[in-house]
């Protein structure tokens, strides 16, 4: 048997029961090796379901910086029985199995191929621990000292995290550096040397950080300014909610009155939400609302609402796997004709793509000021496995000499200066986006009724064709306008002279960079870019018309974003060629690889240029 | 094409407290029907306001969808106003009140988007006590698209098309008291007299003030076999006492016999003196409100007038403890934690 | 002055205040040309306001048998005071006004290009009436029997349609006879040989009828066998409900008992209504609902699930002028996005396009049948123009020995003798469409829990990837099967050489009909095809590459079934050129006309062998 | 992982009126917490239906999300199921019944299930008085997003997150009463005594038999400071009166002594004998019970047993007056018209 002995570059994959306290033993590991300087990348497993169901953790981790997933598993920490027998099988030839070995194993493991650890984790738990609860938890922790072990983790690394988490209660501490020292002695005298895999203390990961992104979303809301939210709770968007009202109660207390400053509303679903929501954008707050799939259908026709009434909304929209209540727990990209076009008539909605935590956070504060400078719902589309997992981040940045842009609000001020006659819908600037005032802004001049029904430039009801059409002619205008508002694309040209393009978004980034990479290094180099906006932006255009081919790498079933930029851009289909993966798990760069090389054969008649081996241009 | 323009008075005798004209309060030319009891209600919103001297532009109007929801446009046309979505003007409100605790909001609403497709809505605006006045213009059809019963039609009435409703309807005010209003009152477009003191109270009310006004759709539902007809509810309706509200700063004028009785002193100070016609009737006590809505129902009495108040009540404000500043008027300063905090933020996830 | 000179063929428009009972005159006006052979085509342009405010109603009378909206108007008949100063103006030179002279003409009405007809009818009407109510209708009465003169109207086809109108209460008869004499007298007396438009009898019109096509929607659903309908009201689809329950009191009573073989349940609203037809649809009945744009956004949540859990579901979208509330009371064709997408996720639903009454019976039956064959929504895309004015159409037809198409339904007997195990969302067939039970088919096999979370063959919940990523790709197998089932387009090829081909669907079809016989007329032959479903069929593929470039004209903003036919079919945009009107007024002949010349110019480029002028080819 | 399976008994002596076994009548394993009071409603209806000899194949299980929501698995696995989209049962349960009247229809619904997102289709099944069992398995909180206060939680109630409830609790019986529930009753997931002849009195109710079932979420909401925890409910509740079931085809087994006693014939030709603590309160006078509910409430006491019957209510299909037959049993004979008469209508067309 050839073992799997790698250093710093390895998949491992913990097997738990939900509801069973495996989080923060695992948390523990992967925040443990990130702190020793290597790159790492969790990804939660988990089912729609509170207590007893399967549960898996797995763990990426890449001296190479590689944050998707790779496909795989070269160890498996198996502690549930429902799954053992499939956990077996799903190692790695050459790979590692840790169980808990109070029980023996069942008879159809027979591999020879894998090396098996033994680790009587009940047992020794029972032994050494009383407080049944206690056991539960402590359990856990005992593998991850056996891990320590058998990975080589600096167990100071591992104790000094037990004793920042439990800094408040040091009592709870020990116990749990107890449970680390068993493992760890277990593994030390029984397993010597079992394990190829192993970790050494790099720099690499500087002064990177390690958040999920639906806190940065929240914290985002906060820097921006956001004061209402009305939201209702639907996996995977409901933390961020709990992270913007944690953040709020750390950093919105008014000091003299140890009142808000915020209001968070738990609506009675998502309709009210986001009704909420435009309400209080209409009356001048930074407001936003964060849901997932079932909730942006039930929007859809709020949404509408925003969009021809010209109301500054801004959405997350988390999304999982649909259609339908679909999979609640598993990731998906699948929401983007939804928003791009929710609601009935000709509508379009602006939407934001961010990749990683830093992305989640500067895009959510970046969407007030486009809704409120485009006066229209912006709709900043993350994943389950963005939101919910922890990843790798550069810092969260903030420049305190930035204003709110909130648009074009006529003050009280400007209205009593004003000459010309004021009207809510007349585009005096020609970019499509007209002034509006904020309820109670001046006692004569300025207000007006907001309507969904169509109406005129001074915002006064019209059944008039010509008054209906210049509105909706005016819409494409400020249309264009957001266009050149947009984040620009993320373009790496590794080789000018390539034909072939690749384009992702969101969270099927780290994943393609990783496959793009390895065909590189086959002498294939492929230009990419990762959208971060709808509207596209010229430079996506150019990126486009600059290659034969462009591999369109997406999580779902329809090709949304392909459909989007041939809608859009009007780009002939057979240049646009899709990799879609769907089935509710983060995508492979095994995955992405795999149809990349297939897809170049196929395409190969369309490319100009026959590729030269470039070697290693980057 | 009826008008809710009011004919030619003395400009100088009319100005109020706040220096206002009545005309100040007026709004668009009403596109209703003419006969419509809408428009009645939104004259009387107008004598309201004008009474007790709001300042127009510190005023939101905000609405539904329905001939009723349309009223809006043609009261306070120096106010902001929302005509919304089908039964979704209460979460509207609520955002709006949320962005800004200072203004007086002003939800119109029919029955047909409010017990129907708003019934949802309507509920938790109540349960949270929203700082509103919530008037429902309840014609017991679907007037806009063309007469079809709605929620409040009672059963055996029937509207122009001849067919008779066989369901039950809902009690508003009843489902009001129910889910947490602190103020509930009906009463009728026809009976400015009753109307325009209960939008008063309203006005001075902190909390939800649910107004159910009866307001026959002349044009669909005012049929001899109609019971939101203007005859039918004139010699149903049964009113839990005449009363009269003071507002603060004005000295009480009427005085009653004792016993009969209630004095209730407004959040704002204000003073609404109510003369029961039933002595045992309180009108602060829950129970004994919901209790009365049924007894009138057993009788196939419509009770109005001031039926539940709770004077005291918290407000969503204060229920969720928002600073007493308006959200939409805080800054950066007040805002932003900048970025020394974040540093410390990023150091934590390290 | 030329006075404009023309039988059978002209544009009249009535000018009233709506509510005033105008609409049983203005009928009466149209019905009498339709019933003297002559192909007619009325428009009620009506607003959203039940009285008091201006209405028109615009009848195209063409011997031709042009259907569609011409543009421009050779007479109006003004009796409304609001609007009578615009309606003067918009007469075109050499035409008609005639107008109620008791009050005399606006000053600023000063032309001398038209003829000016003014019939004091207020002051003939309150001479010859007491009653103020029936003053109010037969003042309308009374220009139809000026215009009887004016025109050539055979007077007795007025007054037999009058007779048997008030068949019941001929008491009512007479005054409208009464009024339609005084208006004919007057006209006779006063402006002898006044007017060159005229009616002569034709039978054109043979066994055609005159029916709004909400009412044909409703019928057909009486026909199909619907038996459960959840609605909720919505201008312009209510009456297609009210249709279904008319016609269901006639047809639907049962003798023994006189209770109904139909429930018809008011909804609380649009999410209500969609799901009792999902869940009586879900029990085995036919069922169905109808509403308009905000409807349809209400419902996305649900369609996806009916989309994903595999329910027959029979929507009607009678499309409106959107977005938001838009204009209620005009039409659009721009609900296809909504409808073809509706709800998050990867979701497609089929949709059919109606053109004239017949259609909207025919595919709202058929629509039964596609919905159970399919397991899946069938949505029937009407309009406001189609669904609320008269149109003239071939009759209806029912075939007796048409048996309704359940589709693949396992009774009690099916499951009784079923050797294997039966799986509700089991392929057996390769076409991607399962068997389903009824509740209480069997007392032992066949039950099943249906639901909008992930599940697998034997619909048991899974949150197995493989198993979801199967069943997403089973439902594009039936998405292709969908594709066999649909109704062909309509194709007319005009000139088999001709490389240009126009693309249309629903009411415009009308007046690009029109428009392409004037452009045939000029020597420019374009083949059309007439869209009747999405997916579509292999036709349709084939007729876009028979062709260099194909113009599609659809009535909304955004070219929404382009971006349907390009994500369906992967066309190269450049081919597909739009024409779009989407003002919320059907769209017209001259219109369209237009903008086939001028695009024409533009891309004649693109089109390989020139136009040889081939005269009267058809 | 809980089981709501029982533990063996002997078959034969099990078998009920007719001819299935108790396991006839259970579900597939339960994926629920253990200990989560769902679990032993799920047991409740099984051991109802088993007694009442049910024929599982003419029942249909409806539901909307939640953890509640999930139950129908767990019970009937021989019946159809539709766990539809969150909060919208009662539309799934119209249209169903709507199609087929013969089917027993067992709706279950969570707190926020019902109370929040489905508060508007709660209310008008009930207004329609929907022939169907609904039960609400009330814990106060959305357990599957992990134990957010729902509209039920009650004021000052706190649960596993220690954040107190600030707003006040909607009380699904008072609602239900209101709104046209024509048999409404509450108890609780840990009294099966009570429940489940609660339950077979539902069954055998015709029309809209609201339950509402006070239904511990031991991982979020069964904290000492939480309203809705087993401790809590045990030492609160109290019964209107103890009282048993009798189905028809039984003979009567018990007696009491007189006045305080009120029997109730059901639709079906079944008794219900309640045995009442308050003389005065008579279960079939709505405005007795609502009053009773609020009674209960001013004394922070939690009513529980039968509230309100009215044992001959009509339903909605005999309210819209549809045919006897199962409208999904009428063929092309039944239903469509035929060409003779397109033709009649083809001719008034012209
Ligand atoms: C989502 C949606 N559904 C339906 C409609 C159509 N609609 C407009 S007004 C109305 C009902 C109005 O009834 P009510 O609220 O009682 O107002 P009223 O006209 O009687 O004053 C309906 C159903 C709509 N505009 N939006
Ligand atoms: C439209 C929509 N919004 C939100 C959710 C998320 N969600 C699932 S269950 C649930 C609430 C469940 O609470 P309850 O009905 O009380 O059931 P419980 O879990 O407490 O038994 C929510 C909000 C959803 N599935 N669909
Ligand atoms: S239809 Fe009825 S409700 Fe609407 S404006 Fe006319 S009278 Fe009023
Ligand atoms: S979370 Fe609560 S409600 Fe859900 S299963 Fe667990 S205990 Fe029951
Ligand atoms: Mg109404
Ligand atoms: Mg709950």
């Amino acid at each position: 048997m050839n073992r799997i002995e790698r250093v710093n570059d390895f998949v491992i994959r913990f097997a738990n029961v939900n509801g069973s306290g495996s989080a923060s033993a695992n948390n523990l590991f992967a925040r443990a090796i990130f702190r020793m300087g290597i790159p790492v990348s969790p990804k939660n497993i988990f089912p729609s379901n509170i207590q007893g169901l399967p549960t898996w953790y797995e763990v990426r981790v890449s001296e190479k910086g590689y944050l998707g997933r790779r496909g795989g598993t070269d160890m498996i920490v198996a502690v549930n029985g429902q799954t053992i027998a499939k956990d077996y099988t799903d190692v790695a030839s050459g790979g590692y199995f840790l169980y808990d070995s109070t029980r023996s194993l069942p008879d159809e493991c027979q591999r020879d191929d894998i090396t098996v650890v033994g680790i009587p984790l009940t047992e020794l738990c029972n032994d050494a621990f009383e407080n049944p609860k206690l056991r539960q938890l402590l359990k856990n922790i005992i593998y991850v000292g056996a891990l320590s072990y058998l990975l080589d983790i600096e167990f100071s690394v591992l104790t000094e995290s037990i004793e920042n988490q439990f800094k408040k209660k040091p009592k709870l501490a020990e116990p749990n550096i107890k449970a680390l020292q068993i493992g760890l002695d277990y593994a030390r005298v029984h397993f010597t040397d079992a394990c190829g895999l192993s970790i050494k203390r790099r720099d690499i990961t500087r002064d990177a950080i390690l958040m999920d992104g639906n806190s940065a979303c929240g914290l985002g809301a906060v820097y921006a300014g956001a004061t209402v939210t009305g939201w209702y709770p639907i996996t995977p968007s409901t933390s961020i909610i709990e992270a913007f009202e944690k953040y709020a109660n750390a950093y919105r207390i008014e000091e003299e009155t140890e009142l808000k400053k915020v209001a968070i509303v738990q609506a009675e679903d998502e309709l009210a939400a986001i009704g909420m929501v435009i309400g209080a954008a209409w009356n001048g707050a930074r407001s936003f609302t964060a849901t997932s799939g079932p909730g942006i259908s039930l929007m859809s026709e709020f949404l509408g609402l925003a969009y021809f009434s010209e109301v500054p909304v801004v959405l997350i929209d988390v999304q999982r796997t649909g259609p339908s209540t679909g999979m609640p727990t598993r990731t998906q990209q699948s929401d983007l004709i939804a928003c791009a076009y929710a609601s009935h008539g000709d509508t379009r909605n602006v939407l934001l793509f961010p990749c990683d935590p830093a992305e989640c956070f500067e895009l959510t504060a970046d969407a007030f000021d486009l809704a409120e400078r485009l006066q229209t719902p912006i709709i900043v589309m993350s994943d389950l496995d963005l939101g919910m997992n922890d990843h790798m981040s550069r810092p969260l940045k903030w420049d305190d000499n930035r204003k709110y842009d909130r648009g074009k609000i006529m003050t009280g001020l400007d209205l009593e200066n004003l000459a010309q006659k004021w009207g809510r819908y007349l585009d005096i600037d020609g970019d499509g986006i007209c002034y509006r005032t904020i309820p109670g802004a001046h006692p004569t001049k300025g207000s007006y009724f907001t309507r969904g029904t169509s109406h005129d430039e001074y915002a006064a009801y019209t059944e008039d064709s010509a008054a209906y059409d210049k509105g909706m002619r005016r819409l494409l205008v400020k249309w264009q306008t957001a266009r050149t508002l947009m984040p620009d694309p993320h373009i790496k040209i590794r080789y000018q002279k390539s034909k072939v393009g690749a384009i992702f978004y969101g969270t099927t980034t780290h994943a393609a960079y990783e496959a793009i990479n390895r065909m590189q290094e086959k002498g294939v180099p492929i230009n990419t870019m990762r959208l971060r906006s709808f509207p596209f932006p010229q430079s996506v255009l150019d990126f486009i018309d600059q290659h034969d081919v462009v591999f369109i790498i997406e999580q779902n079933r329809d090709s949304q974003m392909r459909t989007l930029l041939m809608t859009e851009c009007g780009f002939h289909p057979d240049k646009l060629a899709s990799i879609l993966d769907f089935d509710g798990m983060p995508i492979t760069a095994d995955f992405i690889t795999d149809k990349l090389e297939k897809g170049l054969a196929e395409l190969a008649p369309l490319i100009s240029t026959t590729q030269e081996t470039t070697g290693g241009i980057v | 094409m009826s008008y809710t323009r009011p004919t030619f008075r003395h400009p100088e005798q009319q100005k109020n407290a706040k220096g206002y004209h009545r005309r100040d309060y007026e709004g668009a030319i009403s596109t209703l029907c003419a006969g419509c009891g809408h428009d009645s209600i939104s004259t009387a919103i107008v004598q309201a306001c004008f009474e007790m001297a709001v300042e127009p532009h510190r005023v939101a109007k905000l609405s539904g969808i329905g001939c009723s929801s349309k009223t809006p446009a043609y009261f306070l046309g120096k106010s902001h106003g929302f005509n919304s979505v089908h039964g979704r003007m209460p979460s509207i409100a609520t955002g709006a009140n949320m962005a800004n605790r200072d203004l007086l909001y002003i939800g119109v609403s029919g029955d047909g988007d409010t017990a129907s497709i708003g019934m949802g809505q309507f509920a938790h605006a109540l349960r949270r006590n929203l700082n509103m006045n919530y008037i429902v213009m309840n014609n017991g059809c679907y007037g806009l698209t063309k007469g079809q019963d709605s929620a409040t039609a009672d059963k055996g009435s029937a509207g122009k098309k001849g067919k008779t409703n066989p369901f039950e309807s809902i009690d508003l005010c009843e489902i009001a008291i129910q889910l947490g209003a602190s103020y509930v009152a009906r009463s009728f477009s026809g009976d400015k007299q009753q109307l325009v003191p209960l939008l008063k109270a309203a006005i001075s009310h902190n909390g939800l003030a649910f107004l159910d006004v009866i307001s026959p759709c002349v044009t669909f539902n005012n049929t001899a076999s109609s019971t939101k007809s203007y005859q039918y509810v004139r010699e149903h309706s049964e009113a839990t006492g005449t009363f009269d509200f003071i507002p603060l700063q004005r000295e009480i004028l009427t005085r009653y016999e004792e016993g009969t009785q209630q004095t209730i002193t407004m959040h704002d100070g204000s003073i609404l003196n109510l003369e029961k016609l039933d002595k045992s009737f309180d009108v602060t006590d829950r129970r004994r409100s919901v209790d009365k809505l049924e007894e009138a129902k057993e009788n196939h009495r419509l009770l109005t007038g001031v039926i539940y108040v709770n004077p005291h009540s918290q407000d969503t404000h204060d229920i969720i403890q928002t600073t007493h500043r308006p959200l939409n008027s805080l800054t950066e300063k007040d805002l932003c934690p900048g970025s020394t905090i974040l540093e410390k933020i990023n150091d934590s996830l390290r």
